[in-house]
């Protein structure tokens, strides 16, 4: 528990740092504290496989985003603290406070941490393996329960894919 | 419960990145911390208190306590389709940097304001 | 994109034929182990990847390289599509794990959980070219020389 | 019911094989999305037989275990059938058009395959009976459309796409923390049974805050005032057919119906009490300001894309009535809508394919030369601006009774305005494009091809035909039952799981 929120304000200060650095590429290398930091958190949280998951897409986010900075520039865009730019900051912080503040006062009235209760889950729990055959529960949710969200998954990777190369090709209009 | 709020701090720091920078590639930053936050949220949401991953091997009864395999369920979806949203956003920005050679928002027509 | 030094080349010689069979084995293991389709598909575009980062995006018929991944991951998620629909075709519902009904298999085997290890093969098809081709696109954008 | 499934499994299977095959043929692709939407299209009219029921399928045969559904639902209600109508309709006359209209643009393998893969996704949204299952469709309809709308790739298209998936991301992300919170206060996705739980826990501040998320990102995703800065600069620049099927379509089932589906039927207005007045204040705002703004516009398909925002406000102000009446007016005026503001893009379509130009003071004169596109856009342009007896005279006319009827007589008195400001506006467009001399430049160009005028007037004769559906026959066959659906408001549990 306590391992679980040193690592989750490490997230919270790699995500400052990550918005705040003048220099982008050290802003994407902190996003890779963030990245790495969650995988040690589903670690932590019984959750091996969205550890594997998520540490190799980790990388593989890294190393797209910086392709694309070493491509293009690295440089931050310059700041001007004009007036607009204060009271603007200042109402973007405003409003996150209130939804920090209001946050705190909706999980009184949701259940504790780990005190969840299941309804859902209780038959992929208990049912998991005789009705499908599989060990792994979450696979058993996947791929059988819930098998028809994950057509959905593998399309959304589809579209994202055609979608750049489509954005990526060559010539966008026929010369008349 | 701290965990909780700590997510939600997690995440409003990215929302915070998007309404306040102006960098393309900032804004896909702040983009992914949220998208993190929302991922650990779902994490947090389905563990249980002294409960163990939920994989059946023939050493562990089936008796045994196991987290809610449903979030991270959903959360193997929710990492896949961050990865697709930004990869999608990157080629786009890689794109603008082509037409204007800035990433600056208040320099490109558009998306000003 | 440029290769890297020998030191690189030659470790990455040594690490991608054993990153790619740990891919293969969580693709296989997917219903008995942590992992699955998606977790193995990851790693198999890694080590791709990881040969690209090494040794040079110009050394590769890149063109060609992105077309044949993106016809693979067209076949992956349509072998995926495929298996979906055969509890349609078969008459009974959308998504109906048809193999582990007639015939489950001894629990803990490899040959158990009916479509799941079927499912998981494809995924990983498509996983692995899906990100594969990502990278490649962008690996081999020449900035600047759209018309 | 083993046709339900098709309604997403078709376009799928479609567009995976449309990309292999077209390597070989290049051809193969307009044959193959073609097919498929008139295949959905004769899907979504056979489904007419089942209006009045209630049908539920488990997707993989998971039925429920001692009440509680665990397997992915698919359900299809009244109010589905109308919005798979709207889908199909609309989506198969834009694909007809696409054939000759995307000609202009390299690589049209992929821009069937990413339509394919959008309508897939509109029918997945619509179909699904849980809460997570719509979010991965919306997911794909929205990356779908983030491509499409920069399809040719010019500098406009890559910002507006840009800012649109900024925007859409945020809203995704706010959807997806709502959604976790709902499952921890629940404990299930299934929109049914979640409906039966929320009912038990009453109001209480976790439901409230959950709601604020959910109308933040579905309000985002259907462009409702505060948040709706992408769609002036997405809808415009995208590819004509596109433009028609977003503010056709699209905003209204990712946004107006989702948010009526979880507010009515799930949350249920009694239990999130804030909820029916935040539907009319944003929708008398969206309908306000947008339409104030589309009176400066010179820009024809920017005019087009403001007046979607305050069509989709009267459509929400509707719904935020909460009588009978209201719903029967928001649900008639979404048919309208879809009609006649996918035949204006499609003729802002028809005249950038001939004209290649935008800008209506640069046009005048368009009438003599392109005869079909002057007609059918000035029959979609009456139809909106609220002219009997055309089908938005009907839905406007009961939106307003029904205003009236809930005494809200000052809210009556601005939509009835805001009509008379939506006609001036097309009218000035009518007048700047249509009317008037012909400008030199254009004096060479000619109709589009006979593919691009047949689907307008189709879509033109749908338009003027709609009225027809508020007669009593036809209304118990469509319409009806359809407000039924809402009227239930939070039966909708008992209804879907049968009990």
């Amino acid at each position: 528990m306590t391992t679980l929120i040193i690592l989750t304000i490490l997230m919270i200060l790699g995500a400052v740092v990550a918005l705040e650095s003048k220099d982008v590429l050290s802003g994407i290398i902190s996003l890779g504290i963030i990245g790495f930091a969650l995988t040690i958190n589903f670690v932590l949280l019984k959750a091996p496989d969205l550890a594997i998951v998520q540490i190799i897409i980790e990388t593989l986010t890294l190393i797209i985003l910086i392709a694309a900075v070493l491509k293009t520039t690295r440089e931050e865009t310059a700041e001007k603290y004009g007036i607009k730019k204060i009271v603007l900051g200042f109402i973007g912080l405003v409003f996150i406070v209130v939804f920090i503040y209001s946050s705190i006062k909706v999980f009184n009235h949701l259940p504790e941490f780990g005190e969840q209760s299941l309804r859902m889950a209780k038959i992929y729990i208990d049912q998991g393996l005789p009705l499908t055959g599989a060990g792994n529960l979450v696979a058993a949710v996947i791929l059988d329960f819930r098998g028809y969200d994950t057509l959905g998954e593998a399309t959304v990777l589809f579209t994202a894919v055609v979608g750049v190369m489509a954005v990526l090709r060559k010539v966008g209009r026929k010369r008349s | 419960m701290i965990v909780f709020i700590l997510a939600i701090i997690l995440f409003s720091i990215g929302l915070y990145g998007i309404l306040v920078k102006r960098n393309l590639i900032k804004m896909i930053i702040g983009l992914v911390i949220m998208e993190y936050a929302v991922n650990l949220m779902l994490a947090l949401v389905g563990f249980r208190t002294g409960g163990i991953a939920p994989i059946i091997t023939s050493e562990i009864p089936e008796a045994a306590k196991f987290v809610d395999p449903l979030p991270q369920a959903i959360v193997l979806t929710a990492i896949v389709i961050g990865l697709g949203t930004t990869a999608l956003l990157v080629s786009f920005a890689v794109r603008i940097h082509e037409k204007y050679d800035t990433f600056d928002v208040r320099k490109i027509r558009k998306l000003r304001g | 994109m440029r290769g890297m030094t020998l030191i690189v080349k030659q470790i990455t010689n040594l690490m991608v034929p054993s990153i790619l069979l740990l891919g293969i084995y969580v693709v296989l293991h997917g219903h008995l182990t942590p992992g699955g389709g998606f977790a193995g598909g990851v790693l198999i575009a890694g080590c791709f990847t990881l040969l690209i980062l090494a040794y040079g995006s110009e050394r590769i018929k890149s063109e060609a390289k992105k077309m044949r991944a993106s016809l693979t991951e067209s076949i992956g998620i349509f072998l995926f599509w495929f298996i979906t629909i055969i509890g349609l075709l078969n008459g009974t519902y959308f998504f109906y794990n048809i193999i582990a009904k007639t015939n489950p298999g001894e629990p803990f085997k490899l040959f158990s959980a009916g479509i799941i290890p079927l499912c998981n093969i494809a995924i990983g098809i498509e996983v692995g070219a899906a990100l594969f081709s990502i990278f490649i696109t962008l690996a081999i954008l020449k900035v600047g020389e759209r018309l | 019911m083993n046709l339900l499934p098709l309604f997403v499994v078709v376009p799928l299977g479609t567009a995976f094989i449309t990309l292999i095959i077209s390597k070989l043929w290049d051809r193969s692709a307009d044959w193959l999305a073609n097919i498929a939407t008139i295949f959905l299209m004769g899907l979504a009219i056979y489904c007419l037989r089942f209006t009045g029921q209630t049908i539920t399928y488990f997707a993989g045969g998971w039925e429920p275990v001692e009440g509680i559904p665990f397997g992915i639902a698919i359900v299809v209600d009244s109010l589905t059938i109308v919005m798979l109508l709207i889908v199909n309709i609309v989506g198969f006359g834009v694909n007809i058009y696409s054939i000759n209209y995307m000609s202009h643009y390299t690589d049209k393998p992929k821009y069937y395959t990413l339509f394919l893969l959008m309508m897939a996704g509109l029918n997945g949204v619509l179909i699904s009976g849980d809460l997570f299952n719509l979010f991965v469709f919306l997911e794909i309809t929205a990356i779908a459309s983030y491509a499409l709308v920069a399809f040719g790739i010019g500098s406009e298209e890559l910002e507006a796409s840009f800012k649109y998936q900024i925007l859409g991301g945020t809203a995704s992300a706010l959807i997806l923390l709502g959604l976790a919170l709902f499952y921890f206060m629940t404990g299930t996705l299934n929109l049914a049974d979640a409906s039966q739980i929320i009912n038990q826990i009453g109001t209480n501040p976790a439901l409230v805050f959950i709601s604020i998320l959910f109308l933040v990102g579905f309000g985002l995703k259907a462009a409702l005032m505060p948040f709706h800065s992408w769609l002036p600069d997405a809808h415009p620049s995208a590819p004509a057919p596109i433009s028609a099927m977003l503010s056709g379509v699209v905003i209204k089932v990712l946004g107006v119906y989702t948010l009526v589906r979880l507010f009515i039927n799930v949350f249920g207005f009694n239990n999130v009490p804030f909820i029916p007045t935040i539907f009319i204040i944003l929708g008398v705002l969206s309908m306000v300001v947008s339409a104030y703004l589309a009176l400066g516009q010179n820009d024809y398909k920017r005019l087009l894309a403001y007046s979607s925002i305050s069509q989709i406000g009267y459509v929400m102000f509707a719904f935020g009535l909460g009588t009978p009446l209201g719903f029967l007016g928001g649900i008639f005026h979404l048919l309208n809508h879809a009609a006649s503001k996918s035949l204006l893009f499609l003729n802002s379509g028809a005249i950038v394919y001939a004209t290649d130009n935008r800008d209506m003071t640069k046009m005048g004169g368009l009438s003599t030369k392109m005869p079909v596109t002057s007609y059918t856009s000035l029959v979609g342009s009456l139809s909106i601006s609220g002219i009997p007896p055309l089908g938005g005279f009907w839905s406007k006319l009961v939106i307003i009774i029904a205003a009236v009827q809930a005494k809200h007589y000052i809210l009556s008195g601005v939509a009835i305005l805001i009509s008379i400001v939506t006609l001036v506006y097309y009218l000035k467009s009518q007048r700047l494009a249509f009317w008037g001399t012909l400008n030199d430049i254009y004096k060479n160009i000619k109709e589009g091809p006979f593919g691009m005028s047949f689907i307008c007037i189709l879509l033109a004769l749908l338009s003027i035909g709609m009225g027809l559906l508020l007669l009593p026959s036809l209304r118990s066959l469509l319409l009806d039952p359809a407000v039924d659906v809402l009227k239930n408001g939070i039966d909708y549990g008992k209804t879907v799981l049968g009990g």
